[in-house]
C-alpha cells in the first residue's frame, strides 16, 4: 500500500507546526517579559544566558520537572483531559494558516471556518478544567470563561462573516491573494470597523488582559487553572500563547494582507505583521486595568454586537452594489 | 486512498460508539456530556468522509462549540447532590433493556439492508458551498425559515421561563 | 454548585459558624488567608450567589502578635521599637503616636527643630505609604504596571529616610523628647529633589492612570460609605475624607507644628472608592507641599531636649497620643502606674475600624467590586491584628 | 476645647464629666446608663474611636473613646465592672464599629457584652479561652491610685459594689435603683442573670 503524498505533506507540516509552537512559546515568553520590563522601567530577565535569552528555557525546564498534582476530590479523567483538549486543536489551526505564498500546511477551502470551529474547543477545555478541579475559584473562573466566550464569539463571527462575504471565499490563501502588496491595498483600509471588532473580540477570546476575567488573579487567584501544576499548567500556558498567535495570524490574513508586502512578499512579512500585532496585545496587557465582568458583557452586547451587525449589513450592501 | 477511508471510518465509528457508551453509562453528568461531545466529533468525522467538510465544521462549531458548552454551563449552575456521582449505578435489568432498545433500530436497518438492494459504492462528491446555500434559500426556503422561527420561539420561551424563575425568587 | 462537598472539607470554626447562616443555592468561598488581593494574611469568608456577595465576614488574627501584652511587660523605650512593626507602611506615624503619648505623660517639651524633623519625615513616610497603596490598589484592579512605578518612586523616598533613620521600613526614629538623629545636608538636598521629582510624577500618574476610562468605571460608585456609617464604624483618614468630611487631626486638633503650614485637606463628596482614590492622590501633593514649607523654615537647634531623665518613669496617669496616619487616626492610650513599664497600652489602629464596615458595605455587590473596595480602604493587616 | 458640647452632653442627661484635661472630657458611668449616654453621644454626632478594657484591683475598667469629626475634643466614657461578673451592655446597636472592639475585649479579658450579636473570638484561637491581658493579683493596681481625679465627683464605692465605682449618683438614688444594681453580690448575681435572660 502506498502512502498518499497529502498524508506525508500533512505529517511534515504537523511536525513543523509543533516546532513552531514550541519555539514561538519560548520567544513569546521572552518577548512578553522583556516588553513588560521595558514598560515597567525594569530590565526584565537578564541573568540566564546572554540578555536573559535562556530564561524561557529555564522556565520550561522547571515546568517540565515539576510534580503534577491532582486534588484528591478532583475528577481524575477530566482533570488531565482538559489541558490536552486545550492544546491539541492548535495543530489543526496552524495547518490551514498561509504563512507564505507556498507555505501552507494544508490547502483547505474552509480554512477560516476550521479555525473558528476549533478555537471554540478552548472554552470547553477551560470549562472542564474549572469544573473538574473541585475548586470553587476554578468553578467561578470556568463560569466566567463560558459566559465571556459565548458573548464574544458572536460579534467575532459576525465580523469575520462580513470579511467572508467581501472576499466570497473561506479559503485563507485566496483571501491573501485578493489583497494587494501595498498597505493601502490591504483589507484593513476597507474594513476598519471589522478589524477593531475582531481585535477586541480576539483579546477577549484569548483571555488576555484587560479581558482576562477567567483567570483574574486578584479576584479568583488563578481562575480555572488554580489547581494545575507543572506541565499541565504549562500546556494551558502554551495554549494561551498559541491562541494569541493564531488570532494574530488570522487578523493578518483577513486585514493586513497576509504575506503580501512592499518589496519582497513572503514569509517574513507575515511574521513581522503577526509579531507587531502580538506586541500590541502585550502592550495593552501591561497598560490597562481589568474590566469588571458586567462591564465586559455590556461592552459586548451594547457596543460590539450592534456594530458588528451594522458592519455586516454595510458590507452586504457594498458587495451587492 | 480507499483503504485509508476504511481505517478512518473504523476510527470514527469507534469514537462514536465509545462516546455513546460513555454518555449512557457514566454516572457523572459532566463525563456523560464529554461522551456526547466525543460522539459529535465522530459524527463530524463521518461527514468529512462523505465529502461534506462544511457540514462537519458546522457540526463542531455549533454542536461542540456552542450547544454542549451551554449544556455544561447548565450542569455547572445547577446544584447537584453531594458527591460527584449523580445517578445510582443500575446495571442488570434496566441497562439490558436500554441496550435492547438501542439495538432495535439496528436490527430494523439490518433487515432492510438484507431484504432490499444495497446501493453501489460511489465515491462521494463535494457539493460547493454556493450550491448548498442556493438549495437552502430556493427550494427549501419554507423549511429553512420555519426552523429559524422555531428557534426564535424557543429562545423567547427560555427567556420568559428564566424571568419567571427570577421573579419567583 | 457544591458537587464535591465531602465530609473532610467542612472547614474550621469560622467556616462552620458562617455556614450555619447560609442560604440555599449559595457558594461559600474563603478569600484568604492567602489570597493575592488581601495584601497580607487577611481572610474573608464570602457567601456568593453567582458572583454577587450576599454576606461577608472578615476573619482576623492570623498575624496577631499580642502587641498590647508586649507593652505591659516591656519598658517604655523597649516598646518603642514595636511601633514600627504595627503598621510597616507608615511606621513613623505610629512612632509618633506612642512618643506623643509618653511625652504627654512626662510633660516633655520637644525642641522646635525636632518637631520640624518629625513633620518632614512623617510626611515623607506618608507619601511612601500612599505610593505603595496606589500601586497595590491598581494591581488589585488588574493593572500590573503602576505598582512598579509606585515602587520606584517610593524607593527614592525610602533611600532618603534610610540616610537618617538607618532603616528602610520599620523605623524607630522618634524618641521621647525628640528624634534620635539630626537631618543631614544630604537628606535635605535629596528631599528637595524628591519633592521636585514627585511634582512631575504625580501629573503623569493622573494622565496615565487616574484618567483611564477602565479605572474610572471600576472604582466609580462602588463601596459607598456615608458619613453616618463612617461615624458608627469610626472610619477616619482618607476613607472619611472620601465621604466629604474634612476631618484631619493635622487641621482639627493641630498637634506638633502643623498649624504653621499652609496646606489643604482634600475631601470629595462622592463617598465611593473613586473619591477615596482621589483623596489619597491629592494628599500626596499636600504632603509634598508641607515638606517643602518645613524644609524652607527649618530652624537651627538641638533635636533633643537638654536634659532627659535616665530612666523613663512617667508619673501615674493616662495619655492618649493621637496622630493622623496615612490610614486614619492612630491613637495610643497609655495608662501609667508610675513604674518603668506601662500599666496598659491600647493601640487604636485605623485599619481595624476601617475594615469593620466591610461586612456592611459589601452586601449585594459583585466579587470584583469587593476586591476593589477592599483595596480602596487601604488596609494594613499587621495593624488590624496587632 | 469647647465647653459647649460637654454642657450639651450634661444637659442631655449624661452624668457630669469628672475630668477635663487637654481637650479630653471623661465621664464615669454605671453600666446601667451606659447605653443612654452612648445614644446621646451618637445624637451629638460623635464617632467611636475605640473600646478598650483594662484590669484593676476594683474590676475591669472599660474605656470608650469618642471624638467629633468637626470639633476638637475627646469624650471618654469609663465603666467599671466587677471581676466576678464581667458583664456590660454592648453598644454595638448604636456603634456597629464597636462589635469588633468588644469582641477583642472578650478575647483579652473574658468580658461578656450583653446584647452583642456574635461574641466569638476575634483575634485569638477560638478553641481556647486564654484571656491573656488579665493581670495576676500581685501586679494589679488600684484604679483610684492611678486616676485620683475620679475622686472629684464621688467617693469610691465600698468594695462590695465594684461595678459602679465611677458612679456619681447619690446614695438615695442608688437605693432606689437597688433592684437594678444591688449592692450585695448575691443579689446582683440574681439580677444580672435575670437581666441576661430578659435580653436573650
Amino acid at each position: 500500500m502506498n502512502i498518499p503524498p497529502e498524508l506525508i505533506h500533512i505529517s511534515i507540516a504537523l511536525a513543523a507546526i509543533a516546532a513552531f509552537i514550541g519555539l514561538n512559546g519560548l520567544v513569546l515568553v521572552y518577548l512578553e517579559r522583556k516588553v513588560a520590563g521595558f514598560i515597567q522601567r525594569r530590565p526584565g530577565p537578564y541573568e540566564v544566558g546572554p540578555w536573559g535569552l535562556l530564561q524561557p528555557v529555564a522556565d520550561a525546564v522547571k515546568l517540565v520537572g515539576k510534580q503534577l498534582v491532582r486534588p484528591k476530590v478532583a475528577d481524575p479523567w477530566l482533570y488531565w483531559a482538559a489541558p490536552l483538549l486545550s492544546f491539541t486543536p492548535i495543530f489543526l489551526l496552524f495547518l490551514v494558516i498561509p504563512f507564505g505564498p507556498t507555505l501552507t500546511g494544508m490547502e483547505f477551502n474552509y480554512g477560516l471556518l476550521l479555525i473558528l470551529a476549533f478555537t471554540g474547543l478552548n472554552v470547553l477545555a477551560l470549562c472542564l478544567a474549572g469544573w473538574s478541579s473541585a475548586n470553587k475559584y476554578s468553578l467561578l473562573g470556568a463560569a466566567r470563561s463560558v459566559a465571556q466566550s459565548i458573548a464574544y464569539e458572536i460579534p467575532l463571527l459576525l465580523a469575520v462573516l462580513a470579511i467572508a462575504f467581501q472576499f466570497g471565499t473561506l479559503n485563507l490563501t485566496e483571501m491573501v491573494h485578493q489583497q494587494g502588496q501595498w498597505p493601502w491595498q490591504w483589507n484593513i483600509m476597507f474594513q476598519p470597523l471589522a478589524f477593531v471588532i475582531y481585535f477586541l473580540c480576539a483579546i477577549a477570546e484569548t483571555n488576555r488582559a484587560p479581558f482576562d476575567l477567567p483567570e483574574a488573579e486578584s479576584e479568583l487567584t488563578a481562575g480555572f487553572h488554580t489547581e494545575y501544576s507543572g506541565m499541565a499548567f504549562g500546556l494551558f500556558f502554551l495554549a494561551e500563547y498559541a491562541y494569541i498567535i493564531v488570532v494574530s495570524c488570522v487578523a493578518v490574513v483577513l486585514f493586513l494582507g497576509g504575506w503580501q508586502g512592499p518589496g519582497a512578499p513572503g514569509f517574513w512579512w507575515f511574521l513581522l505583521k503577526v509579531y507587531a500585532l502580538i506586541l500590541v496585545i502585550i502592550w495593552i496587557r501591561w497598560t490597562y486595568p481589568r474590566v469588571r465582568f458586567d462591564q465586559l458583557l455590556n461592552i459586548n452586547w451594547k457596543w460590539l454586537l450592534p456594530l458588528a451587525l451594522v458592519n455586516l449589513l454595510l458590507t452586504l450592501i457594498f458587495v451587492k452594489i | 486512498m480507499e483503504h485509508l477511508a476504511y481505517v478512518a471510518f473504523g476510527i470514527y465509528t469507534l469514537i462514536i460508539l465509545t462516546g455513546g457508551l460513555m454518555a449512557v453509562l457514566c454516572r457523572s453528568m459532566v463525563r456523560a456530556l464529554v461522551g456526547l461531545i466525543l460522539t459529535l466529533f465522530g459524527v463530524a468525522g463521518c461527514y468529512l468522509l462523505m465529502a461534506a467538510p462544511f457540514i462537519a465544521l458546522m457540526q463542531i462549531l455549533i454542536y461542540v462549540g456552542a450547544v454542549s458548552i451551554l449544556i455544561l454551563f447548565a450542569i455547572m449552575l445547577t446544584r447537584a447532590p453531594a458527591g460527584a456521582e449523580e445517578a445510582p449505578y443500575i446495571f442488570p435489568w434496566r441497562s439490558l433493556a436500554a441496550l435492547a432498545v438501542a439495538f432495535l433500530p439496528l436490527a430494523v436497518i439490518g433487515g432492510m439492508i438484507r431484504s432490499g438492494q444495497v446501493a453501489p459504492l460511489v465515491p462521494p462528491e463535494e457539493v460547493p458551498l454556493a450550491e448548498l446555500g442556493q438549495t437552502l434559500i430556493e427550494p427549501y426556503l419554507l423549511a429553512f425559515e420555519l426552523i429559524s422561527v422555531i428557534l426564535t420561539v424557543a429562545m423567547a420561551g427560555a427567556v420568559i421561563l428564566g424571568f419567571e424563575r427570577r421573579i419567583g425568587k | 454548585m457544591l458537587h464535591y462537598a465531602h465530609e473532610q472539607l467542612q472547614g474550621d470554626y469560622y467556616t462552620r459558624a458562617f455556614q450555619a447562616g447560609a442560604q440555599e443555592d449559595t457558594l461559600i468561598i474563603n478569600m484568604g488567608p492567602q489570597h493575592p488581593s488581601t495584601h497580607g494574611v487577611l481572610r474573608i469568608i464570602l457567601e456568593l450567589h453567582g458572583e454577587y456577595i450576599l454576606r461577608a465576614e472578615p476573619v482576623l488574627g492570623y498575624v496577631h502578635r499580642m502587641q498590647e501584652k508586649m507593652g505591659e511587660v516591656k519598658t517604655y523605650p523597649q516598646y518603642l521599637a514595636n511601633m514600627g512593626r504595627v503598621d510597616y507602611l507608615h511606621a513613623l506615624a505610629w512612632n509618633w503616636a506612642y512618643v506623643r503619648a509618653v511625652e504627654q505623660l512626662l510633660e516633655l517639651e520637644v525642641p522646635e527643630r525636632a518637631e520640624y524633623v518629625r513633620v518632614i519625615t512623617c510626611e515623607l513616610n506618608r507619601i511612601t505609604s500612599h505610593l505603595l497603596w496606589w500601586g497595590a490598589y491598581l494591581l488589585d484592579l488588574g493593572a500590573f504596571t503602576p505598582i512598579m512605578y509606585g515602587f520606584a518612586d517610593r524607593e527614592r523616598a525610602m533611600d532618603l529616610l534610610q540616610i537618617i533613620t538607618g532603616s528602610r521600613l520599620t523605623y524607630c526614629y522618634y524618641t521621647f523628647g525628640g528624634v534620635t538623629a539630626d537631618l543631614t545636608p544630604q537628606f535635605i538636598d535629596g528631599t528637595k529633589d524628591f519633592c521636585k521629582y514627585m511634582r512631575t510624577r504625580l501629573p503623569m500618574y493622573k494622565d496615565l492612570v487616574t484618567d483611564n476610562m477602565i479605572l474610572r468605571h471600576r472604582v466609580d460608585d462602588i463601596g459607598i460609605i456615608s458619613v453616618d456609617m463612617a461615624r458608627r464604624y469610626g472610619v477616619t483618614g482618607p476613607n472619611l475624607r472620601g465621604s466629604g468630611v474634612e476631618h484631619d487631626l493635622r487641621r482639627n486638633t493641630p498637634y506638633s507644628i502643623y498649624d504653621r503650614f499652609d496646606f489643604e485637606i482634600p475631601a470629595y463628596e462622592e463617598c465611593d472608592a473613586l473619591a477615596r482614590y482621589l483623596v489619597r492622590m491629592d494628599e500626596m501633593e499636600q504632603s509634598i507641599s508641607i515638606i517643602e514649607q518645613a524644609i524652607q523654615s527649618l530652624p537651627e537647634g538641638p533635636v533633643m531636649p537638654p536634659k532627659m531623665p535616665k530612666v523613663i518613669k512617667p508619673p501615674k496617669g493616662e495619655a492618649y497620643g493621637e496622630v493622623e496616619g496615612a490610614r486614619g487616626v492612630i491613637g495610643i492610650h497609655v495608662i501609667s502606674d508610675g513604674t518603668a513599664t506601662p500599666y496598659r497600652i491600647k493601640l487604636r489602629a485605623p485599619s481595624f475600624s476601617n475594615l469593620s464596615l466591610f461586612a456592611e458595605v459589601s452586601k449585594g455587590i459583585l466579587l470584583a467590586d469587593a476586591v476593589s473596595i477592599l483595596g480602596s480602604l487601604d488596609l494594613v493587616i499587621p495593624e488590624i491584628d496587632r | 476645647m469647647k465647653q459647649s458640647w460637654v454642657d450639651q452632653l450634661n444637659a442631655a442627661g449624661v452624668p457630669k464629666c469628672t475630668e477635663v484635661r487637654k481637650g479630653v472630657a471623661c465621664f464615669c458611668l454605671e453600666s446601667q446608663n451606659l447605653l443612654d449616654s452612648v445614644r446621646k453621644i451618637l445624637e451629638l454626632e460623635y464617632y467611636l474611636q475605640d473600646v478598650s478594657a483594662s484590669d484593676f484591683q476594683e474590676g475591669y475598667l472599660l474605656t470608650y473613646h469618642f471624638a467629633h469629626f468637626e470639633e476638637p475634643g475627646q469624650a471618654v466614657f469609663r465603666v467599671l465592672i466587677s471581676h466576678e461578673h464581667p458583664q456590660v451592655p454592648s453598644i454595638s446597636s448604636f456603634y456597629q464599629g464597636a462589635i469588633w472592639h468588644e469582641q477583642e475585649c472578650t478575647d483579652f479579658y473574658g468580658i461578656e457584652f450583653t446584647g452583642h450579636p456574635d461574641l466569638k473570638p476575634l483575634l485569638l484561637v477560638p478553641e481556647e479561652n486564654l484571656c491573656p491581658l488579665r493581670k495576676d493579683a500581685r501586679s494589679k493596681k488600684s484604679f483610684l491610685d492611678i486616676f485620683p481625679d475620679c475622686k472629684l465627683v464621688e467617693a469610691p464605692p465600698p468594695p462590695e459594689s465594684e461595678e459602679n465605682a465611677g458612679g456619681q449618683e447619690s446614695p438615695e438614688e442608688k437605693a432606689s435603683k437597688k433592684k437594678g444594681s444591688g449592692k450585695s453580690k448575691v443579689q446582683k448575681e440574681d439580677d444580672e442573670t435575670a437581666q441576661d435572660s430578659g435580653q436573650a
